[in-house]
């Protein structure tokens, strides 16, 4: 059988390894579409999907120029999301994992989320409870906004979580 | 296809966290030797290479521009691709198409991930673009979190079960000298002393960040039959994509979209006649990143009715020994070089087949075995390969 | 080639130094949205999808993942090379002929402008060995051009010209991004680089994306009265470290070319061809390249490059489009020279236009020093 | 600290202005290892000789380009060589490692096949000619790792 390579013995006490630790910078664009959802959250704090002409769903996360299942162009139908909704499915970050964004290990401490909203759109972001004790699959929760205007233009992130509510 | 294509020839590296005693292109270089002995075949019958492996994981731009000496690919066409996890199968279809339309005789297939360079999960986390999505998508493993929640759910399936898919796959792997973990699981406890990743997905649920190369070689009809006495032939080969889903990256927690898994695979069984895949198939090897989703992959590959992928473990039909055997090789559980790993699936089916796999070759005859990879957003691709045509 | 394979559409989005107001997706769907309809077509009828972008340069891992939804890529094939675009046209001639698919669409995008250029560059680069000189893209491509000049006597003068020639063809190109009258004393005038390369000896940072579509014989004479054929098409690897390459020559180009005539029963290729569009992201790169194209002996590319033979009019016109001096994203630049050899075959380049061009010739080559040449032969008969 | 995104002069358009953040770790392998090693060590230059067509390939590699052999005899090549090419870099970016105008190079080595391809120092770039005699200056023992820039640069020869 030769299909693999042989174990090589080292050959020297030393095996040399060259590190770089240099970020890449970069200047993302929102473009048109997830620039409407920017905007809407910024000024008016609404969340806002596009829908396709064909199919009629929405298309939150994120928001594109066509509609994926119909394959057609999504044209310009923006409907806006209810903030309230309820826990589809929550989980939790154990161990910290590297943030390539952050450049540092980093785990969210709001558990990630899929919230079922009210008009049947699942949406995922992250829950204001970090006693995940407290928390059930089927809680109601509402979305809580950034309400510092100069800080809100981080698009769904102007959302800060989403805060279990009694009804 | 137009015209025929034969696998003629498997090599692979052993699959470890570290390789400090090679460079990354001597480390895939040792693979590409490996298939060149494999396939009795010199560097110099290879006309044409495809490449494969996800760039940012290595932090480099080209990297197969890096390699091209040590691969023995100078003055010869080629090119990269990328993508998803899925790339090392998107790389053979696109050797066997170019073996099947005529332009070459022989391809020859590199793929590869040294993880060793990096950090996967960072890398991972790095699909999402912050623009649009920061800080909530963590790595695969908050991805496979929610699958795994969402077939407790859906299936009645426990943690037992996927014990018993770490163990099954430890079992192959301690069987297969180029594994990556080979940990000698004894068994439940062991597993249950894992701690949690993302609950419910403990570190022994999930797949490894692997250094390691796996390189197969593609060959027309004419010349397969030449070159090797037991060509391996690529009958058929399927992919479907799909974009993220609303709820989920890896799959749709709601249990209400379709998944790429069923779509490629109803395709290539219709145009395969198979109508029942455990008689008409003698084995897999698929793309389990974890234990979870192995048994949510025994169904959406039909191997069995939906919800019912953990029976299969339980009554051990997919062992080794069993009657349909999935993943002879350990699997992606215990050998991740994500660009490699597709490959390495296509590779072990082959050596399956030619009944060249050595001590962890299944206990049946192996006369037809499907591939898979899964990737990206949940994109699947799937390979038919058979010993005759 | 024993079937044919044709493009029955090919366009480009302008190029422009920052397209900070598209995102990705969309920037590659302005393309997009144009083949489709030229062509009639729906992103359903499209069978495979080939993109053709890099990681590093998008910022996120699976680069194409931005664009699933406007290639229509749903439960279908999509496939990423992450070389030039002109590679995408290899790819899918191999998809066609294979009989795997029978409808492709290609795109290629890319956005420089929100990169750090040279960090991003100096990542291709072996990480052991020359990365950590800090080199990039032009001071290598510099290493280069200084040994082949030196080597054959090329002078920066003959250099210029190429970019004088580029950039005045570039004004009869709706597309060009930086079309000007530049006369050889403002290209040896201006800002040094890394010597001998000057700021118009390269081109400017620049946005953009080129689409097509590819298909059979059978269903492109249904689509479109002016079918592209690919007549030959060929890439080659050339070694990484650049000492170990002889830089004053490009025996990858040579043999890609070599290999695409002799599929398209080319061995005069400067009769034989008909116009020529070809990827030089700096100016010693178009007597380099038209060497290695043979388009005249070792050595001669200078002479080549101060003769008539290239002007519009001359014998075999070079770049009519302006090519990649006048500005296009280098992931880009060579499917966009299939593009423009498209619209020269179907007689559509305008103000452009070669007189009666039959064949044509499309490069493109990606990495440092043109480690990787692709060409491509295409006719319109 | 300027704002993460910004918004576009007259469109709803916004850029985020982010990084990706991953450090990478390359391993030399055996054969680089000890390249590296005689460079901090002992202020040797090696190659590796082609057993098949004979070539010295400097710095030394594991396999040749032609021959796709293994790389297996190493040979010690002088510090002096000939320069093939250069060019004075003046555009600065974050990996160099000595500020602009920096002068490359790419050297052959007397003994050598292939070129090694560096920086240069204590040049005029006025006076400097492909063909130029240059050798290899070392950094000092305390800062040369096992690294390409142990070697500090290669300068002309005096005549």
């Amino acid at each position: 059988m030769a299909k693999g390579s042989p174990i090589k013995k080292a050959e020297g006490p030393e095996y040399i390894r060259i590190e770089f630790d240099l970020p890449r910078r970069y200047n993302w664009s929102t473009g048109r579409y997830l620039g409407k959802v920017y905007a809407e959250a910024k000024e008016n704090k609404k969340m806002v999907a596009p829908r396709c002409p064909k199919c009629k769903q929405l298309w939150a996360r994120p928001p594109a120029p066509v509609c994926p299942k119909c394959k057609v162009d999504m044209g310009w139908d923006w409907v806006e999301l209810p903030l309230t909704g309820t826990i589809f499915q929550y989980t939790y970050q154990v161990y910290p994992l590297w943030d390539p964004h952050e450049g540092e290990r980093w785990s969210n401490p709001h558990p990630p989320a899929i919230i079922l909203l009210d008009n049947g759109i699942y949406f995922r972001h992250c829950l204001e409870e970090t006693d995940t004790k407290k928390l059930k699959e089927g809680m109601r929760v509402q979305a809580v906004w950034e309400e510092d205007y100069e800080k809100r233009g981080l698009g769904f992130l102007d959302i800060l979580y989403f805060r279990t509510i009694e009804e | 296809m137009a015209g025929r294509v034969a696998i003629v020839g498997v090599g692979q590296t052993r699959h470890t966290s570290r390789r400090d005693d090679v460079n990354l292109p001597e480390m895939v270089g040792e693979a590409v030797r490996a298939a060149l002995a494999d396939a009795q075949l010199s560097i110099k019958d290879i006309e044409s290479f495809i490449f494969s492996n996800m760039e940012s994981f290595e932090g480099l731009l080209l990297p197969d521009h890096g390699m091209i000496t040590e691969v023995g690919a100078a003055g010869k066409p080629g090119l990269k691709v990328t993508g998803g996890g899925t790339t090392g199968s998107e790389a053979v279809g696109e050797a066997c198409n170019l073996v099947s339309a005529g332009l070459f005789d022989i391809t020859m297939v590199v793929s590869w991930q040294k993880h060793d360079c990096g950090d996967a999960t960072a890398g991972i986390s790095a699909a999402a673009v912050p623009i649009a999505a920061k800080g909530l998508v963590v790595g695969a493993v908050s991805e496979f979190a929610k699958q795994a929640l969402s077939y407790i759910n859906q299936s009645g399936a426990t943690e037992e079960h996927a014990a018993m898919v770490r163990l099954k796959a430890d079992r192959c792997a301690c069987r297969n000298p180029y594994a990556h973990l080979r940990l000698g699981l004894k068994g439940l406890e062991d597993y249950l002393k894992s701690g949690y990743l993302v609950w419910p997905i403990r570190m022994l649920d999930f797949c490894p960040q692997s250094c390691g190369a796996c390189v197969v070689v593609l060959a027309s009809e004419e010349r397969a039959k030449k070159i090797h006495k037991k060509p391996v032939w690529v009958v058929d080969f399927e992919v479907a994509h799909q974009e993220p889903f609303s709820a989920g990256s890896f799959g749709d927690p709601t249990g209400t979209e379709t998944y790429s898994q069923d779509v490629a695979a109803e395709r290539l069984y219709k145009r395969n006649g198979i109508t029942d895949v455990r008689k008409q198939v003698d084995l897999a090897e698929i793309y389990e990143p974890s234990t979870w989703e192995e048994m949510s992959l025994y169904e959406h590959f039909h191997f069995c009715e939906k919800n019912e992928g953990w029976k299969l473990i339980e009554k051990g039909v997919t062992e080794i020994e069993g009657e349909f055997p999935v993943n002879p090789s350990g699997g992606v559980i215990a050998s991740n070089p994500i660009g490699a790993t597709p490959v390495i699936r296509i590779a072990e089916a082959a050596l399956q087949i030619r009944g060249d796999a050595g001590e962890h070759q299944a206990t049946r005859d192996v006369k037809t075995a499907i591939a898979t990879a899964l990737g990206g957003p949940n994109w699947t691709a799937m390979f038919l390969l058979k010993r005759s045509l | 080639m024993a079937e044919r394979v044709a493009i029955v559409a090919a366009a480009q989005t302008k190029y422009h130094p920052n397209r900070a107001d598209v995102s990705e997706e969309e920037l590659a769907y302005e393309a997009i949205k144009q083949v489709l309809e030229e062509t009639g077509l729906t992103l359903s009828d499209m069978e495979s999808a080939i993109t053709c972008c890099q990681d590093a340069y998008d910022g996120r891992t699976i680069a194409s993942l931005s664009l699933q939804r406007v290639v229509g890529a749903h439960f279908g094939h999509e496939l990423t090379v992450a070389e030039d675009g002109i590679n995408a046209a290899y790819v899918a001639v191999s998809e066609v002929l294979s009989g795997h698919f029978e409808t492709v669409l290609l795109v290629s995008h890319m956005k420089e402008s929100q990169v750090e250029k040279s960090v991003i560059e100096n990542c291709v680069f072996d990480a052991i060995l020359m990365r950590q000189l800090g080199l990039d893209f032009t001071s290598a491509a510099a290493l280069q051009a200084r040994r082949y000049m030196d080597r054959y006597g090329i002078t920066p003068e003959q250099c210029a010209k190429a970019v004088v020639r580029n950039r005045r063809n570039a004004r009869n190109n709706p597309f060009a991004q930086e079309p000007m009258d530049v006369t050889v004393d403002d290209v040896i005038g201006s800002r040094i680089l890394a010597s001998p390369i000057r700021l118009l000896d390269t081109k400017p940072i620049s946005d953009g994306a080129c689409a097509m579509i590819m298909t059979t014989e059978e269903k492109a004479k249904k689509l479109t009265k002016k079918p592209v054929w690919i007549a030959g098409v060929s890439n080659c690897y050339e070694t990484h470290y650049l000492g170990d390459r002889e830089l004053a020559d490009c025996d990858a180009l040579v043999k890609a070319a070599k290999k695409a005539y002799s599929m398209a029963g080319i061995n005069d290729p400067l009769s034989q061809i008909d116009v020529a569009e070809i990827s030089t992201e700096y100016s010693y790169q178009e007597p380099l390249w038209l060497e290695g194209l043979g388009f005249c002996g070792r050595g001669e590319g200078g002479k080549l490059v101060d003769s008539r033979t290239l002007e519009m009019g001359g014998q075999l016109p070079v770049n009519p489009s302006g090519g990649v001096l006048p500005g296009n994203p280098n992931g880009v630049a060579g499917m966009a020279r299939v593009a423009e050899a498209v619209l020269q075959l179907r007689g559509e380049a305008g103000a452009g236009q070669v007189e009666g061009a039959k064949v044509a010739l499309a490069h493109g080559y990606t990495g440092i020093c043109g480690q990787h040449q692709a060409v491509m032969i295409l006719a319109n008969m | 600290m300027a704002k993460v995104t910004e918004k576009l002069e007259g469109m709803d358009v916004w850029v985020y202005h982010g990084k990706i953040d991953i450090p990478n770790t390359y391993s030399a392998g055996a054969v680089g290892s000890q390249f590296l090693i005689e460079l901090r060590d002992n202020k040797k230059i090696m190659g590796t000789r082609c057993p098949t067509c004979n070539r010295v390939y400097v710095p030394a590699r594991s396999v040749c380009k032609d021959c796709f052999g293994e790389l297996s005899e190493w040979v010690e090549v002088s510090q002096k060589g000939t320069l093939l090419t250069y060019t004075v870099a003046y555009q600065s970016n974050p990996i160099q490692p000595v500020s602009t105008p920096i002068v490359y190079g790419i050297v052959q080595l007397d003994g050598a096949d292939t070129g090694f391809v560096h920086m240069l120092g204590e040049v005029d770039p006025e006076k400097l000619k492909v063909g130029t005699k240059v050798k290899a200056v070392f950094k000092v023992k305390k800062e040369r790792a096992a690294s390409i820039l142990a070697i500090k640069y290669f300068k002309p020869l005096k005549r």
